[in-house]
């Protein structure tokens, strides 16, 4: 019987299994309300059914997982006991290679094998599968029976079967839940053991600490030592994420909010406010090309005319602007709800004293609302720092430690898309250096929005 | 032992269409075969192909056989003797290789650049990190290093190490220039290594600029840097002669026929290289090498797009690599 | 008006408002309201939630204009003068006339900063010393001074419910305003703060023109000279307080008086 | 306590004039506010602006009327045996460069597209009897009298155009072909469908995957969760993943399920996996406000009449927050349509040409399509790329909108 | 409990409290109140804000459950059983010890689904003819059905508060509870509203045990037969309405019930 066949046969014992054990339920309740005693039910007869049915499904359906996961195990000891299987070759990669690929044949995913000697298996193949595929059917379908039955003799009146069926509810809502902490897990894990290869080849002083990097060179062997100092990117990195695109972002936001909360009419708020999300909404990839095609040839004859030395096509100020207006957006609705947070009393306050809008803002609103501001800011450089396609397409390479915000400089983001894409090695220093990369970013990035979110939740608080 | 690994098959499992990784320089005309192939061929999946780099390509393609592996490895330079030992290793044992055609490396810059005019020994010494050993590399200009030269700083476009055009850089130009020196011949009899990391190695000052896996960058990077030289594949050059322009070689231009003639300095031959145990397994690899064998002759749809067709005698042996999947001898490779 | 409302008007108003009416958008909140109010007397406005007492008093210092929503009819003058005519400074309008709020509101900056934050904007300190002096006087008007004069620099959100409330007064004081308009300043307060702040408009009384709004009847009683009594937009009757208390004109005034409803 | 009255004077000059400064600062406040929004609006106009200035012109294309007169052509088919083998047999580039040549003058291949013979095995297909007839038949221009048909030529192409154009075998349409088509190397013959379909295959993978196990999270993290390490270990995750750089995920699914899981390379199934932890955050962070919105005083009615916690959530709280949360999921899924960084990670941007099949089969999808286009040298990629800005900017756009609109229309205040 | 207060119970309890103690935290909100309600009598519950009525209230159907904080000691029967013992299901707790709080909290349904989502949700219709049968009876019990009969299907929250209010009431009655709480209920609403569910509550009397939480001490009076007054989360009195109100043993009591805090 092959799997979705299976699969049907069980949700049938399921929709079975739930109709007779409502039924039954039903029939027990009326019986039970003759007596008239209240609550003499516990349950609605649906949570008898949906207990049953549950009962029915769930332990053949974890089987059939697990059968999954043990038969081929099975099915690949059957064939190397079969005679076919003494001629293959002793060399492990190239055995298991030919197995799977008489496996695959076999299953009907692959018309010919790689490997000659796959062809002579494919029939043996054929055979275990088909005999540990009727085992594991039957066994699962006698688990769907043994589980019903279990649970159609435990209905009750006084049985708690929505307790149970919303215990599971739970359980899985609570497992949903940890998915959270295993991405958490994954990201840190692979990052973490990709990096600690990279320092064991790699000073971590060196990397953290150095001023000169140049992976392509270590990896044309001239050796790691001086080619793996992280300065420069980082350098780049908050040269164009925490300076120039804040210099941009900051004012334009924060005025934004400003205006927008505190000065706009309703209709304006209600055309203009969308606009700058969508701005929001536009994906970095756009960004990026616009910065390189439009921003950063205009910024480099700009620089050309005003005989500013070094200036280049792919300038720090090109991805800094754009990321800047990338991020006005994000900025201005941190702002927005800083100031909203800010009490309607306090500037009730200020103007019954007389102050204008302005000074109510300028004295009393932003002060107040400074830390979450100074939180949300925060939050923009963390994402800054992290955007990639704008400075991929917009920065540049060249790893210079310099202020000219004309210059090329280059950032985290964008090395490890250069280390990453392309070569395709895994143990190689540069390529580990991506992932060490990755986890200063990762860790940055991670301590910038602990603080940031503790500033904005504790002044916050401060208000509720 | 090992029935567990076989049991994980659902990745070793199948794939019906070609996979190709590998260079950039051979990435359009290996882009180019396939669209043809899909035309040619109704019914097959187009391949799928990756711009990693010849070195890239090199490590993904012979980490081994399977359908979770390249069948082809596009590459811009010949197979290393390393490779072919770690292919081996992997149990990559019959590997084809197919000449397809000639690139030049072109040296090149904007329309309004001011006219280099460059040899090899110019460029190895604007380039090398280290010139004849002699100290780090000082000079600023163009001029500093041959007076003939304008007074623009030195600003050089080129592939990064992954890439083929990067190895024929340094092995067609580089090697050559330093090897003016008679004291770096010697070396090279002496210090192999030494010899390498003089005359290869290049500067990392800036002057140099790592552009990327993508010749196409270099080009649009180039054609807005009046003053810069761009290192990259002659059909780039050739796609782009209406923003770029050549700059000639030891008073050779790189054109269509002196790349073909070898008379270029920069001319290198292209390759593909197959996997022999893929050829039943894989749908239509077979009739992908053909047309690419169809393809490669002079005025063939692959020299439109900017390749140089190789000489008639290689084209020959290709095509018989291509009949009879004649694997590579690795004893031949350097 | 009729002549017997007009009759229980004070002689010699600080304020009045003649046929006053707010809307909301459409929603009329005030019903054409005639009042005066004076500077010897406390005038406290009564009524159940939601009858405009609130909406009412923010007419008088044009605190209103900060709801898009409101509108305003009629006329309100401050010493002859109509506050919302067009030559009205609104600024200056609401230095003059000052308000507390029923949530005590101090900035959350120092306590001087909060009493210097008026004179500041407003220039009326023209150096420092001035200001200092400014604070002071008005935290000792307020009943403050003592208890926070070694902590100026505190800031104003640590003080207790009652002195907030109190530093709200302070703060209103500095701006030297003619007329002081409360928005139930003890609801938020506990029965001590709330004995203090009600000395404290004892002390106030006839240096400023004072209405307050209360919802506590015996507050009402305890610290006013005048009463209001407002319903659903309408005010059902103004009056000597005594007279309200005890000897209601209106079935309503006495209905809500005895806890029928609110 | 000595209190007298200092009244202040209110209506004197220098009062007077300190009321001007104080105005004019206010004005110049509120100017400042105003600017730095019609600043952004503008930005904003601008760059849509440019790529529709560009783009516009990637969704049409020139094309040449080519007479052919098939039996004077080298052509050799036999009319009644059309077969796909047959076809692909005829050598039809050979024979499309022929007959250009016929009708267009000596050399004039290059003025058709290199996938100009499609056309003719398209027309032959339709009706084999062609092949006695002399046709005409329209064929796409090469990119480069493409581009000078619409203005933006070299010298020689404009000529060429110019001659074309007089004998009026020149037309421009709607490039439907730009729609239906996938990648290629002649940018007068790309098309986005591939790697829309791509996009489509992953966020498909990634909506059933994060909007499910989103929901759940908050639900539970709302609704159930007693305050513990765990819960708070949960939260604290939570918070981080929707602030990790989204290249960091790109690395996750790299390592993970590339070199861990033995996954497909550059699948829509992986893109989506990698992308929907990437949005699940997301969607539980909405999720969570929608439902905190939903007051309590609706929990307090459904539990004091009996309900028990699970029917509270799913016959009461759930329906109420579904707006709030679709919203949430709407800007999730709009972010991830946009994203590229981590899709680069996966090998998402090989040279794909045919529109991928299933989950598994490798994929691009839109903006790393963009990406790859954006580094494309010829010049006939940018109008191409801006093009295809335009096509994901609409679909975000109207995500976005369609995000703001169920905001506006179901923000409730209870 | 001292034998006075003892003789002060009623004589048949429904519901019994025995030195009940919740925490919230740390903090002790009820400070041991020990109370007994009966189905003869309306008992109103009294007390300045943040005593502790709505808390002790809360515990007698288990509502405190949900407060992840609170905790209860003590007994509380309903019937002889204890209601906080293991073998007690909440849920159909709940069902008998109904509750009808503050502010109207109708579903965001119609009006049909409101009434009938509680017998659908214990099942305690067969059918939908018994379904509408339940609601027309609850919605007559809660004074409704004439107003509303007519548009069933149209949505509760589109009622105005009063109605909104009988609409949670009779939410409660049609799954048959034994004893119906009420936080407040006519705290939100107007006089005309409040004069309906006062009269209602007077209808019910007899049918369900019912307490009632209010701040307002002349609507204990008008409702109630038997007052408790909390404060500081101690029941400082309980007894007869009358004589609270009039004759309060408690200095405390007296101050409260003659304002002079709350
Ligand atoms: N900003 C507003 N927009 C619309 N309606 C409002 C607004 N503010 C108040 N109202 C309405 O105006 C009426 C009067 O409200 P107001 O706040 O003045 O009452 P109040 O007597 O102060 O009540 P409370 O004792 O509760 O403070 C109410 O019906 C209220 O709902
Ligand atoms: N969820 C909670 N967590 C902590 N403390 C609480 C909580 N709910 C109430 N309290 C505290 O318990 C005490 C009693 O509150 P409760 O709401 O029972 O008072 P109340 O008498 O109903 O007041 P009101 O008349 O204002 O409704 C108060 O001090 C209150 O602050
Ligand atoms: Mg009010
Ligand atoms: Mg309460
Ligand atoms: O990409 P390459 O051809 O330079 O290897």
């Amino acid at each position: 019987m092959n799997g979705p066949a299976l699969l049907l046969l069980l949700a049938g014992l399921g929709v079975i299994a739930w109709v007779s054990a409502r039924a039954r339920a039903i029939r027990l309740k009326v019986a039970a309300q003759a007596t008239g005693r209240r609550g003499a039910m516990h349950s609605l007869p649906g949570y008898h059914g949906w207990y049953v049915a549950l009962w029915t499904l769930a332990p053949s359906l974890l089987f059939l997982a697990v059968w999954g996961q043990v038969s081929p195990g099975l099915v690949t000891q059957a064939v190397m006991e079969s005679p076919a299987a003494q001629s293959l070759p002793a060399d492990g990669f190239t055995r298991s290679a030919v197995l799977g690929e008489a496996r695959a044949i076999a299953t009907g995913k692959q018309a010919g094998g790689f490997n000659p000697q796959s062809a002579a298996l494919v029939e043996p193949y054929r055979a275990a599968i088909s005999h540990y595929a009727m085992a594991g059917a039957a066994l699962a379908v006698l688990l769907a029976f043994a589980g019903g039955a279990y649970a159609f003799t435990r209905i009750r009146p006084d049985f708690r079967a929505r307790t149970r069926v919303e215990r599971l509810v739970m359980a899985t809502l609570m497992f949903a839940s940890l998915i959270a902490i295993i991405t958490t897990l994954g990201i840190v894990s692979s990052l973490l053991w990709e990096s600690l290869r990279f320092f064991s080849m790699v000073n971590p002083i060196d990397f953290l600490f150095g001023l000169k990097w140049s992976p392509q060179s270590a990896a044309m062997g001239y050796g790691n030592e001086d080619a793996f100092g992280a300065v420069p990117l980082f350098w780049g990195t908050i040269f164009i994420g925490a300076i120039i695109a804040m210099i941009v972002a900051i004012p334009l936001g924060l005025m934004s909010a400003v205006y927008l909360t505190q000065y706009a009419s309703p209709v304006v708020r209600r055309w203009l406010k969308p606009m700058l999300e969508v701005l929001a909404g536009v994906p970095t990839v756009v960004y990026g090309y616009f910065a390189a095609l439009t921003i950063a040839p205009a910024l480099r004859d700009l620089a050309a005319a005003l005989h500013i030395p070094g200036a280049s096509s792919e300038s720090a100020l090109a991805a800094g602007l754009v990321m800047g207006v990338m991020i006005i957006p994000f900025v201005s609705s941190m702002a927005d709800d800083s100031i909203a947070a800010v009490p309607q009393s306090m500037r009730d306050g200020s103007l019954a004293m007389g102050a204008t809008t302005s000074e109510t803002i300028r004295k009393v609103l932003i002060p107040a609302a400074l830390p979450g501001v100074v939180g949300g800011v925060l939050l923009a450089v963390s994402r800054a720092i992290g955007e990639t396609m704008i400075v991929v397409m917009a920065a540049g390479l060249a790893a210079n430690l310099t202020l000219n915000p004309f210059a090329s400089v280059t950032t985290v983001t964008t090395q490890i898309v250069q280390l990453l894409t392309g070569d395709q090695e895994f143990d190689s220093a540069k390529t580990l250096a991506a992932f060490a990369l990755g986890l200063v970013l990762f860790i940055v990035t991670l301590l910038l929005n602990i603080v940031a979110l503790r500033v904005v939740k504790k002044y916050r608080e401060a208000y509720e | 032992a090992c029935g567990d690994q076989a049991g994980g098959g659902a990745s070793a499992g199948t794939r019906d269409q070609i996979r190709a990784v590998g260079s950039s320089t051979v990435y359009p005309f290996a882009t180019a075969v396939a669209e043809l192939f899909v035309q040619n061929n109704p019914g097959m999946k187009s391949p799928i192909i990756e711009s990693t780099g010849t070195g890239g390509g090199m490590k993904l393609f012979c980490a081994g056989v399977g359908a979770q592996h390249p069948d082809i490895e596009n590459a811009s330079r010949r197979m290393k003797k390393s490779e072919f030992d770690q292919c081996q290793a992997n149990g990559v044992k019959d590997i084809i290789e197919i000449q397809v055609g000639v690139d030049g490396l072109a040296f090149a810059e904007a329309k309004n650049g001011p006219g280099f005019k460059l040899t090899p020994k110019i460029v190895y010494e604007a380039l090398a990190a280290n010139p004849y050993g002699k100290g780090p590399n000082k000079a600023q200009t163009w001029k500093d290093v041959d007076p003939s030269l304008p007074a623009v700083a030195i600003s050089v476009f080129g592939p990064p190490s992954t890439s083929g055009t990067r190895d024929s850089l340094a092995e067609l130009i580089l090697e050559k220039g330093c090897q003016s020196d008679e004291a770096m011949k010697a070396l090279k009899e002496k210090d192999e290594d030494e010899y390498k990391a003089t005359c290869t190695r290049v500067r990392e000052d800036g002057k140099y600029v790592d552009s990327g896996e993508n010749d196409n960058l270099i080009v649009q990077k180039l054609a807005a840097n009046p003053n810069a030289v761009g290192v990259f594949g002659y059909s780039f050059l050739e796609e782009n002669l209406d923003s770029l322009k050549d700059i000639p070689l030891s008073g050779v231009q790189a054109t269509y026929d002196t790349v073909a003639k070898g008379e270029y300095p920069g001319a290198r031959p292209l390759y593909i290289y197959v996997k022999k145990a893929h050829m039943q397994a894989i749908p239509g690899l077979q009739a992908y090498l053909d047309a690419f064998a169809a393809n490669w002759g002079p005025g063939g749809a692959l020299t439109k797009r900017g390749m140089v067709a190789a000489t008639e005698e290689a084209r020959k042996a290709s095509a018989d690599a291509v009949k009879n999947l004649t694997p590579l001898d690795g004893s031949a490779l350097k | 008006m009729t002549e017997e409302q007009k009759s229980l008007m004070p002689a010699n108003p600080k304020m009045s408002a003649r046929d006053v009416k707010v809307f909301y958008g459409a929603k009329e909140a005030i019903k054409g309201v005639s009042i005066d109010v004076d500077m010897d007397n406390v005038t406290a406005f009564i009524g159940p939630s939601g009858c405009g007492k609130s909406t009412f008093l923010r007419t008088l210092n044009r605190m209103n204009d900060t709801v898009a929503s409101a509108r305003v009819e009629g006329t309100i003058t401050l010493d002859g003068e109509d506050i919302y005519a067009s030559s009205m400074d609104v600024v200056q309008l609401r230095a003059r006339v000052g308000m507390v709020f029923q949530k005590p509101n101090p900035f959350p900056k120092s306590i001087y900063e909060n009493i210097a934050y008026g004179p500041r904007i407003h220039g009326l300190a023209a150096s420092k010393a001035d200001l200092d002096i400014i604070v002071e006087r008005s935290l000792r008007r307020a009943g403050l001074w003592e208890e926070v004069k070694d902590r100026l620099h505190d800031s104003g959100t640590a003080l207790s419910g009652g002195q907030q409330q109190r530093l709200c007064i302070g703060r209103a004081i500095a701006v030297e305003p003619e007329v002081i308009l409360m928005d139930e300043p003890c609801s938020a307060l506990d029965p001590i703060a709330t004995a203090k702040i009600e000395e404290l408009i004892h002390e106030l009384r006839g240096k400023y023109a004072i209405v307050i709004v209360t919802h506590n009847m015996q507050q009402a009683a305890r610290v006013s000279q005048r009463t209001a009594f407002f319903h659903l937009g309408d005010l059902v009757e103004y009056g000597v307080t005594t007279d309200i208390f005890t000897n209601p004109r209106q079935e309503r005034t006495k209905d809500y008086i005895t806890g029928r409803y609110g | 306590m000595t209190t007298t009255r200092n009244p202040t004077d209110w209506k004197s000059d220098a009062m007077q004039r300190r009321i001007a400064r104080r105005y004019a600062a206010e004005r110049r406040f509120r100017l400042a506010g105003l600017a730095a929004v019609l600043l952004s609006v503008a930005f904003l106009a601008f760059l849509l602006g440019s790529m529709m200035g560009n783009g516009l012109r990637g969704f049409t294309s020139t094309q040449i009327a080519l007479k052919v007169d098939f039996p004077a052509s080298p052509l050799v088919l036999d009319p009644d045996a059309i077969t796909d083998q047959a076809l692909a047999n005829a050598n039809l580039p050979m024979v499309t460069a022929a007959i250009a040549d016929k009708a267009l003058g000596p050399d004039s291949e290059a003025l058709l597209a290199p996938t100009a013979w499609t056309a003719i095995r398209d027309a032959i297909r339709a009706d084999p009897r062609i092949l006695s007839q002399t046709a005409t038949i329209h064929v796409p221009a090469a990119t480069a009298i493409d581009l000078a048909a619409k203005g933006d030529g070299t010298p020689d192409a404009e000529a060429a155009v110019d001659r074309l154009d007089k004998a009026g075998m020149l037309s421009t349409g709607f490039n439907w072909g730009f729609l239906t088509g996938s990648d290629g190397t002649d940018p007068a013959q790309v098309g986005i469908w591939g790697a829309f379909k791509g996009s489509l295959l992953t966020m498909f993978v990634t909506l059933i995957l994060s909007f499910p196990i989103g929901v759940a999270t908050a639900l539970y993290l709302e609704e159930y969760a007693r305050k513990n390490w765990v819960t708070d270990i949960i939260e604290v995750s939570i918070n981080n993943l929707a602030a990790v750089p989204s290249i960091i995920f790109g690395l996750l699914g790299l390592s993970i399920f590339l070199n861990l899981l033995h996954m497909p390379r550059s699948a829509a199934l992986v893109g989506g996996l990698t992308l929907a932890l990437m949005t699940m955050p997301v969607i539980v962070i909405a999720g969570r406000n929608a439902i905190k919105a939903v007051p309590p005083s609706i929990r307090d009615a459904a539990l004091g009449i009996g309900a028990s916690p699970v029917q509270v959530v799913f016959h009461h709280v759930l329906p109420l927050a579904l707006p709030g949360i679709l919203t949430g999921t709407i800007i999730g899924m709009a972010r991830a349509l946009g994203e590229t960084a981590p899709l680069l990670m996966i090998g998402m941007r090989a040279f794909i040409a045919t529109p991928p099949g299933g989950v598994t089969d490798p994929a691009t999808v839109l903006p790393v399509q963009i990406f790859l286009w954006s580094d494309e040298v010829s010049k006939g990629f940018v109008e191409k790329t801006s093009a295809a800005i335009i096509v994901l900017l609409v679909f975000l756009l109207a995500m976005n909108g369609l995000a703001i609109y169920l905001r506006n229309k179901f923000e409730r205040r209870w």
